[in-house]
């Protein structure tokens, strides 16, 4: 613990620095707040280069002030003629130099942890790495457990401190899965695989997007990673592999039957991967709708009756374009999605 | 002696002259060469490695390109400093381009 | 001849480089050419980016033909040579000479292009549509981006030549012929890198 | 042939001899003015934009502009301000500057510089006619594939063929430079004795050169994806984004240094002429700015560091892009000992030269930053990366062309901008700049990624926004007062006369302002660095004369590049439609783009023919005008 303190004490600015930006920005969205140790390696390294370039900043600014107030023109000097000077080799070759150092300085673990964070092969990656597929689309996320053979959409959940490697596709055009609390992003290309390996420390939700302009909704293509217990996460595995249990008021029941039949030919429930819309099997434990909307019913309603509105460019028809349910026919829709639990 | 002079300078032109043409010829015929020496490793591709063969048939090529820009071209006089720097810059650009293209396109 | 007025003025050697307009076309002309290079670059690049992807279409090796490739390769290199000279009879200000050599070269060019369109159609029958697949699209789009240059080039050799019946060969006049003699060697320079990365390297398969 | 030029001079009154001579003009000095002109209508435009921007994203979760209506401001602010208002307000200074710079009578191709400029200008009609033709584009100004190839609609075609013909008038533009500078300089204006702002001239054209063909390329791929139905991007059939990805950063990372380069130049003679002192270490400003524009080339990656090149990859091209900070730190330190010892007049210009160091110098920061590759998945494609580059663009690039605007308008106009309301105009923009960009460095480490068109009200990202969107009211007001300007002083400004600031210290300030058609009455003999400075400093008010007193040549004026330029247009506007028509080609549309593509030939046909003699201006002609600029 001691020795831990002194080499705090040495990086004191560097402390100080850091809490001042950790300031800024909400818990599980701030990259400033690093919740994960991809997060973590890359503050450092953010850290280490704003402190270089504070002092880059610090030493131009001050000469740049006593320049500007010394060397103004005042008044009846009219006729002052100032030295030409050429230039002076000692001092251009000094910075010259001192710039070459301090990029050095930042050179070496630039390098580093450049192989070491986007490493997701080697044996920095811990054994019980867990496997997620993600596939991207116009406008929505889905996320497929190969080993444990669930699949969800919006909404990943992950155990605590445990090795997730993500390994990303897109079925459209390219985009970015960023959880800026957990680490940084990768493109997600169509045709091709990226991998990119986030660790949570806590448990908590963190909030994901898409950082590459991918259409219109590109500004609404939320999800949330939801870090567990280890224990937690193994009973909603199991969970998930046996499905919601039926609904039993009848509102739900009768939204079931129109789910069937109106929605069934894009969204699943249970293990199967819906491809062309999010699979529903834990819909009522997530906590937005289409990724960004309010967890409620009347958001619900909303969508159902009108996704464009909400979400500009979504692929999900609104009524009456191959449906035509009636507002109540939607509330038992709703009624039914909302039983949607694997929480026992 | 001014027509003497003048003699003994158009028999240097000319002389020059037939001079350069040989160059020309010279360059032409090692052009063909090049390019019939090329067909002919790629026609040898069952008992020729094929690394070998591109190898050698892409050094043919740039080999016949500097017999083209320095001869047809006419890079190899004076007052070419400047094509010379800015068909090389090109080059350059271009080779950078080819290279990246052919490593880091595609994503495993 | 109509260039009875500037018989008067004495020929100075190298026309093309007589006059700073000459200087400055000149240049700015090979200014160009090194701006053509990366764009042949880029293309270059991109076509080996996507050599392998055929999809269900033809590969390169099923398709390209030694024979016409060495053809085509010749008369190109042919059609170097002859506007070289060309520009050899420009510097002793030849003007019936400059124009044949001229016009041969327009011919080489000609038989150039036709071969292309001729191997082009035969590909395209036997599948190898410019949609088919990305290499097919980066094929045509290099190959067709050399041929229409060549195209060009025959458009504006032609139009110099038949311009130059009435213009005869002067300070204003030469620095054309020279630049367009300029573009149709680099034409060639391209081709030489075309036949070797795409043919050759294509029959190779590897 | 000098016999046959003709001598024409009579200058008609009335409104179609005044259109016409613009239409047909090739005075550089006239195309810098159109250029000028052109810049400065788009910049409105873009700057519009960014306000309709910076109102959607004032509050959380506002709808004044959503999902692809905001794609499209924001597409189109970056597009406009990238190619229609700083390259042309670039070619605009060049065009003033550099052929007085160097004291030549003309730049090398004046036909082509007048194509190059209508190229430009209809090029920007093009892009922006799509607002009323079916949309803008909306796939951001870096137009991503397959994004932009498969999934947006006709604006992108607009976005394609608008770059495609105003890009091959900047490539004109380019090359025209690059001979003038090399080939035109006047008798002992050595390549160490050129001023610093036609050394980056001339290498901000080698970039043109070079960079611009990539782009025309990745273009051609885009069109013919979206037209033809080729597979350049369609991983469905073996395409692959990843490769417009390349050819666009490979000319687009040379691009923002063909934007920033000039700037550099504008401050190495706004910062020694206003400290009354020659640039300090010259050689080394020289060296620094070949250096930036070798590695220009070799650094492209930094921005797909998150594409998953490799680590590999992506820590050479890290290494690659530090190194640049070296020859841009050695200019900073440069010019702040410009002004060491110096006596610093605190002009408008200089006050945006000097405001430009400390601006420049945060920009320049977060771009090492930026280059770090795991620090940069954090911050790429974040507000982080939209603070650094306005940074470097507006607080680079623009405070360095209005520095060179309102250092170089008497040059160009003859008259003084107003100082007392330059300097507000400054502060506004000043101040303005840095409340609107310093938070977005914050909004981007907090989470806020680029290009979105707004933000949820639970993250925290409201405050930052805000502050962001009052900033942009100040350079609003800026940018206002500097059109007050404009006007009030081109109704009743103060004159100038050849030197208008009284220390001027290169060639442009040793003849009248403005510059008379034939520039130079005798061409300069320049001696050493800042020909005017040092003659004056030995006592004489005029640089010795190359040689004596003659008639001079002058190119005439033509349509042509006009026409050309509208051939060009037809031709685009076939190819628009051509896959407007949905999956079927549209056969007409190509027929139409056809004729286009002939009508430009046969322009080109007819220059080719036509012998321009141009015109003799005659002795006594010069020394009158001369008389009266005394």
């Amino acid at each position: 613990m001691k020795k831990k303190w002194q080499h705090l004490l040495r990086f004191l600015p560097l402390v100080a620095l850091m809490a001042l930006l950790s300031a800024c920005g909400k818990e599980g969205v701030s990259a400033l707040k690093p919740m994960g140790d991809e997060a973590h390696e890359e503050a450092k390294l953010m850290i280490l280069s704003i402190a270089i370039m504070v002092i880059v900043v610090l030493v131009v600014g001050i000469i740049f002030t006593y320049v500007v107030i010394k060397f103004r023109k005042r008044k009846n000097q009219e006729e002052y003629i100032p030295r030409q000077v050429e230039g002076s080799a000692v001092l251009e070759v000094i910075w010259t130099v001192i710039p070459i150092i301090l990029l050095a300085i930042l050179a070496v673990p630039t390098v580093a942890k450049t192989f070491s964070v986007s490493d997701t092969t080697s044996k920095s990656v811990k054994k019980d790495a867990l496997v997620i597929n993600v596939t991207a689309n116009q406008f929505w996320w889905e996320f497929e457990y190969p080993d444990q053979k669930i699949v969800t959409g919006e909404e990943v959940v992950i155990p605590k401190g445990q090795d997730v490697i993500f390994k990303l596709t897109s079925k459209d055009t390219t985009h970015a899965f960023w959880v800026p609390a957990l680490g940084g992003k990768v493109d997600v290309n169509p045709g091709q695989t990226t991998q990119l390996k986030l660790e949570a420390d806590k448990e908590g939700t963190y909030s994901g997007r898409c950082a590459e302009l991918c259409g219109a909704s590109h500004a609404l293509m939320y999800f949330n990673v939801k870090a567990v217990s280890k224990a937690d996460f193994k009973s909603w595995v199991s969970e998930m592999k046996a499905g919601p249990s039926d609904p039993t008021s009848v509102s739900a029941k009768q939204g079931q039957e129109l789910f069937k039949n109106n929605c069934m030919s894009c969204h699943a429930v249970g293990n199967k991967d819906a491809g062309i819309a999010p699979n529903l099997t834990n819909f009522a434990d997530r906590q937005n709708i289409a990724g960004f909307l309010d967890h409620n019913k009347k958001n619900l309603e909303k969508w159902i009756w009108d996704p464009q509105a909400e979400k500009p460019g979504a692929t999900m028809p609104k009524r009456g374009a191959n449906n035509n349910l009636s507002k109540d026919q939607i509330q038992q829709i709703a009624d039914y999605l909302f039983t949607l639990s694997v929480k026992q | 002696m001014a027509l003497n002079q003048s003699d003994i300078n158009s028999y240097l032109e000319k002389q020059k002259k037939r001079q350069e043409l040989i160059h020309y010829f010279v360059s032409f015929v090692l052009m063909i060469l090049f390019t019939v020496l090329a067909f002919v490793a790629v026609m040898l591709r069952d008992s020729i490695n094929d690394y070998l063969i591109a190898v050698f048939i892409v050094t043919m090529a740039v080999v016949q390109v500097v017999f083209q820009l320095y001869y047809f071209m006419h890079m190899k006089e004076q007052d070419h400093g400047f094509p010379t720097l800015f068909l090389y810059s090109g080059a350059a650009v271009a080779f950078l381009t080819v290279i990246s293209f052919v490593s880091i396109v595609w994503i495993s | 001849m109509s260039q009875s007025h500037d018989l008067s003025i004495e020929k100075l050697p190298n026309p093309e480089k007589a006059t700073l307009e000459g200087k400055n076309k000149f240049l700015g002309f090979w200014f160009f050419l090194g701006g053509e290079t990366v764009l042949f670059g880029t293309l270059f690049a991109t076509f080996l980016a996507l050599r392998d992807k055929v999809g269900n279409g033809p590969a390169g090796h099923e398709l390209f033909s030694m024979k016409v490739t060495f053809l085509s390769t010749m008369i190109l290199l042919v059609s170097s040579l002859t506007s070289v000279f060309a520009i050899l009879a420009l510097k002793e200000y030849k003007l019936r000479m400059m124009q044949f050599w001229f016009w041969v070269t327009v011919l080489l060019g000609l038989c150039f292009l036709g071969l292309e369109i001729y191997e082009f159609t035969d590909y395209v029958k036997e599948g190898l549509g410019y949609k088919t697949s990305a290499f097919s699209s980066s094929f045509y789009t290099l190959v067709g981006t050399h041929g229409s240059h060549v195209f060009f080039g025959i458009l504006w050799i032609s139009t110099l030549m038949i311009a130059s019946y009435k213009k005869g060969i002067t300070t204003v006049t030469a620095p054309k012929y020279y630049i367009a003699a300029l573009y149709w060697h680099f034409i060639d320079v391209v081709w030489v890198f075309i036949f070797t990365v795409v043919y050759l390297l294509g029959i190779l398969g590897g | 042939m000098t016999t046959s030029a003709i001598t024409v001079r009579e200058e008609k009154q009335g409104f179609l001899p005044w259109l016409w001579m613009w239409l047909t003009t090739v005075d550089h000095k006239k195309i810098g003015i159109l250029y000028l002109c052109g810049a400065g209508l788009f910049f409105l435009i873009g700057g519009i934009e960014a306000i309709l921007i910076r109102i959607q994203l004032s509050v959380p979760q506002n709808d004044f502009l959503v999902g692809s209506t905001y794609n499209q401001v924001m597409t189109m602010h970056g597009t406009t301000m990238i190619f229609l208002a700083a390259m042309p307000a670039i070619f605009a200074l060049l065009n003033a500057v550099v052929p007085l710079q160097i004291g030549a009578r003309d730049v090398a191709f004046p036909f082509l510089n007048a194509l190059g400029f209508w190229l430009f200008f209809l090029g920007g009609l093009i892009l922006n006619v799509s607002w009323f033709l079916g949309g803008a584009p909306d796939g951001g100004w870096t137009a991503y594939a397959p994004l932009s190839t498969e999934f947006l609609g006709s604006g992108m075609d607009f976005y394609i063929l608008g770059l495609q013909v105003a890009g091959a008038g900047t490539l004109m533009g380019g090359i025209n430079f690059l001979v003038t500078i090399i080939n035109m300089r006047a008798p002992g204006m050595t390549f160490m004795r050129m001023p610093l702002f036609t050394w980056t001239a001339l290498i901000t054209s080698a970039l043109i050169l070079f960079a611009f063909p990539a782009l025309t390329v990745g273009l051609f791929f885009e069109l013919f994806d979206k037209v033809f139905g080729a597979n350049f991007f369609n991983s469905v059939n073996g395409g692959n984004g990843v490769i417009w990805e390349h050819i666009f950063w490979i000319f687009g990372h040379p691009e923002v240094y063909i934007l920033i380069l000039p700037a550099f130049g504008v401050i190495s003679e706004v910062v020694p002429t206003f400290a009354k002192k020659r640039l300090f270490g010259y050689t080394s400003m020289v060296f620094a700015t070949v250096l930036i524009g070798f590695l220009a080339f070799m650094v492209w990656v930094h921005h797909m560091f998150t594409v998953g090149l490799g680590p590999m990859a992506n820590s050479l091209f890290a290494i690659a892009t530090m190194a640049i900070a070296i020859p841009t730190g050695m200019k900073i330190f440069n010019w702040m000992f410009t002004m060491w010892g110096g006596q610093v007049h605190y002009t408008t210009a200089n006050l945006f030269a000097v405001g430009f160091i400390p601006t420049f110098v945060l920009g320049g920061v977060t771009g090492v930053m930026l280059a770090v590759p795991a620090a940069d998945f954090q911050y790429h494609d974040s507000y982080f990366v939209v603070a650094h580059f306005h940074y470097v663009i507006v607080g680079g690039v623009v405070f360095g062309l209005l520095a060179g605007l309102f250092y170089w308008w008497p040059k160009m106009f003859g008259k003084f901008l107003n100082e007392k309301l330059g300097k507000v105009t400054f502060w506004f923009f000043f101040f303005g700049f840095h409340v609107t960009f310093f938070p977005q460095h914050f909004l981007g480490l907090m989470g806020m990624p680029r290009r979105y068109f707004t933000y949820l009200k639970g993250d925290g990202l409201a405050t930052g926004n805000m502050i962001s969107s009052l900033g942009a009211i100040g350079m609003a007001i800026a940018i206002i007062l500097l059109l007050i300007n404009i006007v009030m002083t081109t109704a009743n400004g103060k004159k100038a006369k050849g030197d208008a600031w009284g220390f001027g210290r290169t060639l442009e300030w040793s003849i009248p302002s403005p510059a008379p058609e034939y520039n130079f009455a005798q061409t300069p003999l320049v001696k050493g660095i800042d020909p005017l400075w040092k003659a004056k400093m030995e006592g004489s008010h005029k640089v010795t004369p190359a040689e004596p007193l003659g008639d001079i040549h002058m190119p005439s004026s033509s349509i042509l590049p006009f026409l050309m330029s509208l051939a060009l247009t037809v031709a685009s506007f076939g190819f628009i439609y051509a896959d407007q028509s949905g999956t079927a080609l549209n056969a007409g549309s190509l027929i139409f783009a056809g004729i286009g593509v002939a009508l430009l030939f046969l322009m080109m046909l007819i220059h080719s023919l036509k012998d321009d003699h141009g015109y003799h201006i005659h002795k006594h002609e010069i020394i009158e005008a001369e008389r009266e600029a005394e």
